[in-house]
């Protein structure tokens, strides 16, 4: 079982997907020597060439444009859009045009084109530089959207981005690249639409995404100290959303903690509370609980930033409002 | 930019009646369209091409059955010139299974991959950058194709269009950006929407080789498009290819053109019809014409019978083909 | 009282703002002599002439951003998007500048921006003419996000949009623009953030936006028929949201259907569902009910349409699921 | 596009001498930033300019004070020679009250609205659509007043540029877009990044005026902004002002630069420092220079001892200023 970061995971997978098929490439801004502004794709250009790990001038709509046009033809494009601030850059493209194409076309075209972005606070890029727009996608019919937070699921479900006939975006976490975990030998691809259950437990569940997947299991063991049994839960895909996983979860634990970085109001969170609420409604004995990112931009100086963004503290009140007693117990 | 001379190679009489015929195609369905609108059959808001025969013909004629094409909202003309039948267009005008996009798109979204449309776009400048991408994997997989965006002068005022040709000139992919210049971006003329009215200066910025046509004639617009796709294909880059050209009617249908300097509709439907000028062209006796047109009219209304006689979608069929 | 449309209470507001002051003026494609797309701005141009009433090319994010200019130069700029869909070009600068501005600069700057936009399916436009994204505009703090529903209401508050200091986003409704209705004789500001009951009843709340407020209303009076009293509100500012009136109404029927056309899924109504779920949980006897567009684009042929996007009877359905009883009390 | 000659009018010594000041005070604070970034106490990540900042000084120096600028993730010495103070810039670097966005906006956000400043942004070509309308805004109100952007050689990419290029000529407002041209976008080449290497092609497309200069010499760059910034200011039109320079440091503070061809760093600090250029031109004798330099260097050390004896934000401020 060798041990990978996510940074590594994520290369792996590239790596491995570009050496058995030539449809598959790579664009993006500074992808190239520098190896993208994560260094994820480091070392690539050197193996692949400037052809198939292409630098790209800066133009976020066209490059995601580009990669529509290249998987209407049967490639595997995966481009890069350094952060997820620049998607709203390339948002007509994605919304209008990647996942609309099969559909208005009456089944004729597939868009087999993967998307990768990262954003996340935590380190004080300030308010262009860190925003979590994953909820606004899976608003969108016809779009995929991913958000793997471990080594080993980044790995097996980028591959099966890539591999998926559609438009596919996937989210990572700037805090994330340097997690470490052992993986799998040979890469296993993960199929979307499968929640992984994290940690068990039996008095809450808390469904997480991204970063708040290993600030929530903090919380957990911190709950569990107190007597709270934790049960956490990560969707992985958002569209497709394994919405039995979740209910079947909060169905046996009749309590739920929903949490993301992303700001709360009209976040993923809510999607996610509204299933809950709606399949498990006898089944609660507590209001879902949404931790996220408090509503304001992303301030710059840290001790602000630290005070909007979600931490295992405030997934742990989370944990303590939804059973309905306070922190130490007082 | 190269000046193109309408080469004296010349096309055929025989090429030439046979681009008049589809021309005439286009205008009787572009005419029978209103009609149909104005009756009430047809969902949804339509564009016509009436007066931009010339182009899509010229243009289509020039591309190979493997090149491909992306259109506009004002895509009828773009769509039967590249070869999908009336009954599939009018078909997918009335919102039936048998039409080119099977009912899911509409007239603004017109798609026959089998004869390389990549589809219509109603958004302006969308495809564009697929173009570029399309170009792309031509070139990676050493394919002698083209890609072709068509386009509208007010097209070329977003950042698409601007990424795109940067994209493709970098690249030095086969692709060739056909910009219709009618003049007018709905009730924007072009004063008010560009502050050029050489539009081959827009490729400069790029580097780009660019080569202007005026688009009521045929056989100039078919060489002006055979070079600049030949240019592409052979590797030596990208081209804009301007065609300069009239839109003889409102931006839908409908439009009451209140916008319109009086008086311009009509002149330039006397002196700018690229029909009238190919009909002279070839001197067709009226004979002739009466039996060309009487042919392409039956045709189109054949398309209007075929459409109503189509299959409504089922209410739930809209449920598919949201993923592949 | 005058009767107004609702396409002549938004020209209405309009022309007022400018006749009285010099820093409020239009742009956006095709508004002077065509009157915009749906004729909105018809006429102005003669009163007003092109400079105050300005055409602009096809440059969604430009437009946008020389409005921002203009505003943090203290004009108040109207923006006209002529589709929603179009919104996706010109988002970078909505979320990124527009949004941003005044926090970044640490309250240095106001950006008094007006976007109007509108949307609406119903009428066969096709896949990319009709979306509904007024959701993903709440999850960006720093905007105002506003949804009239009838000619009152978007008079009263078209003109507080013009007068806030904040960047305000429109929403129109294609099908709303013909609707009727008296109007004050004189233009009564409406104050961001305060539902509106537009029909009180006993036994559920439905809380709808845009069209769906009337279809709603439609719902209401055939549940009455068959002995269901329908409480109808319309929040009207989704962002800043009347939480309190919406919560207020719930605890008093203990049943809630949240409805708009948008798609369900991440629409608006999770947030609201999830809003009241956890302020009104124990007083909720039913789950919340949520009615929006089923989850694909919007096909063009009309009988695929009206099967996605939600109508009255679709309401009406949502309306007997949360009173535990099927239509017609069987 | 008009050649500018370095006019022979002529600076005098003393003004000349100031913009060395200048000059100078922007590549200290700058190596303060790298130093006190690679000491670990300033947050987030940074964009310094060394070896662009006889642009920032040239440029703003031909501006008026009622002028307004936008600038870029590469902010400080366009801020610093917009005449905010070294401790603001300083103490926001920091994330303090005290810095010119209060702490909430970082390196990348640098704005001082008093000082015409309307904000330094992280996003390539954000900032030139709101040039565009604050400059209408001018022309609205009839006031003499030029709005010019900075932006980057990677930012003529982006469609922002293009948008706001065409309305910007389209609507003849007095606008200036000034671009830095460095040669580079993060680490992609200007070959890899744009098909042209002559940048006032790209006001071609819009029939835009445009001035071209060389960016390592302050004189001809405050003489071509000069004409630039007069040319708006009369109402003859925006320009495109292409100033090509240097980056003669990383993209970012800590790049290790990877992607840059051995030896070109090392022979542009020795040939193109802009610094060295215009103490050579003045014939600064080394005592001149000495005591010139240890006046900045202790300004720049201040602005580190304010800014570490800043207030820090509570927390809960961050709720603020989110609306007006
Ligand atoms: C991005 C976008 N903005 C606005 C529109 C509305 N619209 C449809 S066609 C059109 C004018 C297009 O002008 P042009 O590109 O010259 O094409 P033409 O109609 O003349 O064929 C506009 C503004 C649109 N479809 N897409
Ligand atoms: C829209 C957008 N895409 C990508 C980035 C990441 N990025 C920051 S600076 C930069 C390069 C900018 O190059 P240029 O405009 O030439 O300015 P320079 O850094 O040379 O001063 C890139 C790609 C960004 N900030 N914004
Ligand atoms: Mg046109
Ligand atoms: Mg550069």
């Amino acid at each position: 079982m060798p041990e990978l970061t996510y940074r590594e995971a994520v290369r792996d997978t590239l790596a491995t997907a570009m050496r058995q098929d030539s449809d598959v490439f790579l664009m993006g801004e500074d992808i190239a020597e520098m190896g993208g502004s994560m260094g994820v794709t480091h070392g690539l250009v050197d193996e692949f060439g400037p052809e198939r790990v292409r630098n790209t001038p800066i133009s976020e709509i066209a490059i995601v444009g580009a990669g529509i046009g290249a998987a209407m033809q049967g490639m595997r494009p995966v481009v890069e859009i350094m952060y997820e601030d620049f998607l709203t850059l390339s948002t007509e493209q994605i919304v209008n045009q990647a996942a609309k194409h099969r559909y208005m076309s009456g089944g004729q075209l597939k868009v087999p084109l993967t998307i990768r972005t990262q954003g996340g606070a935590g380190w004080s890029p300030g308010a262009q530089h860190a925003q979590q727009l994953e909820a606004w996608f899976v608003h969108i019919p016809g779009l995929k959207v991913i958000f793997p937070s471990t080594p080993t699921d980044v790995r097996g479900m980028l591959w099966s981005a890539i591999y998926d006939d559609n438009p596919v975006i996937v989210f990572e976490h700037r805090l994330l690249y340097p997690v470490k975990e052992d993986v799998p030998e040979k890469l296993e691809p993960i199929l979307f639409g499968e929640a992984r259950v994290v940690r068990e437990g039996e008095d809450v569940t808390v469904i997480a995404t991204g970063p708040m997947v290993h600030r929530s299991l903090e919380a957990a063991e911190e709950a569990g100290r107190n007597g709270v049994s934790v049960e956490v839960i990560d969707p992985r895909s958002l569209q497709p959303l394994d919405e039995e996983t979740l209910v079947t979860s909060v169905k046996k634990t009749n309590r739920c903690v929903v949490t993301h970085e992303a700001v709360t109001r009209m976040g993923f969170g809510a999607e996610v509370a509204s299933v809950i609420q709606y399949q498990a409604f006898d089944w609660l004995d507590a209001p879902i609980e949404r931790v996220g990112a408090k509503f304001a931009p992303l301030a710059f100086a840290p001790v602000m930033e630290q005070f909007l963004i979600p931490d295992s503290e405030d997934v742990l009140e989370g944990i303590y409002r939804t059973v309905g007693r306070k922190r130490n117990g007082d | 930019m190269a000046k193109v001379e309408a080469k004296k190679k010349g096309l055929s009489d025989e090429r030439l009646r046979d681009f008049l015929r589809e021309m005439l195609l286009i205008r009787r369905f572009e005419e029978k369209v209103e009609e149909r609108f104005k009756a009430g059959e047809l969902p949804g808001f339509l564009h016509v091409a009436i007066g931009q025969e010339a182009v899509a013909v010229g243009v289509c004629a020039a591309l190979e059955e493997d090149d491909v094409i992306a259109s506009t909202h004002r895509a009828h003309g773009h769509t039967l010139a590249r070869g999908t039948s009336p009954n599939a267009v009018m078909a997918e005008l009335y919102g039936k299974l048998e039409g080119c996009s099977h009912g899911y798109g509409g007239s603004m979204h017109l798609y026959d991959v089998e004869r390389g449309n990549l589809g219509a776009n109603a958004v302006v400048g969308g495809g564009l950058p697929a173009i570029t991408g399309a170009a792309l994997a031509f070139k990676f997989r050493k394919e002698p194709r083209v890609a072709l965006a068509f386009f509208g002068d007010g097209a070329t005022n977003i950042g698409t269009f601007h990424e795109s040709m940067n994209l493709a000139q970098l690249w030095n992919v086969p692709a060739v950006f056909c910009l219709e210049n009618n003049w007018w971006a709905e009730s924007t003329p072009n004063s008010q929407h560009s502050p050029i009215t050489d539009f081959t200066q827009r490729a400069v910025a790029y580097g780009m080789h660019s080569i202007k046509v005026g688009g009521q004639e045929v056989e100039p617009v078919y060489d002006a498009a055979s070079e600049a796709i030949d240019h592409a294909r052979r590797g030596d880059g990208p081209v804009l290819l301007v065609v300069d050209t009239y839109r003889l009617v409102g931006h839908y249908v409908g439009d009451p053109q209140v916008y319109r300097p009086k008086g311009e509709l009509q002149k330039l439907r006397e002196t700018q019809d690229p029909i009238t000028k190919l009909r002279g062209r070839l001197g067709l006796s009226d004979e002739e014409w009466e039996q060309l047109d009487g042919e392409v009219t039956r045709e189109v209304e054949e398309s209007v019978e075929f459409a109503k006689n189509g299959t409504d979608p089922a209410p739930e069929d809209a449920l598919k083909n949201v993923y592949a």
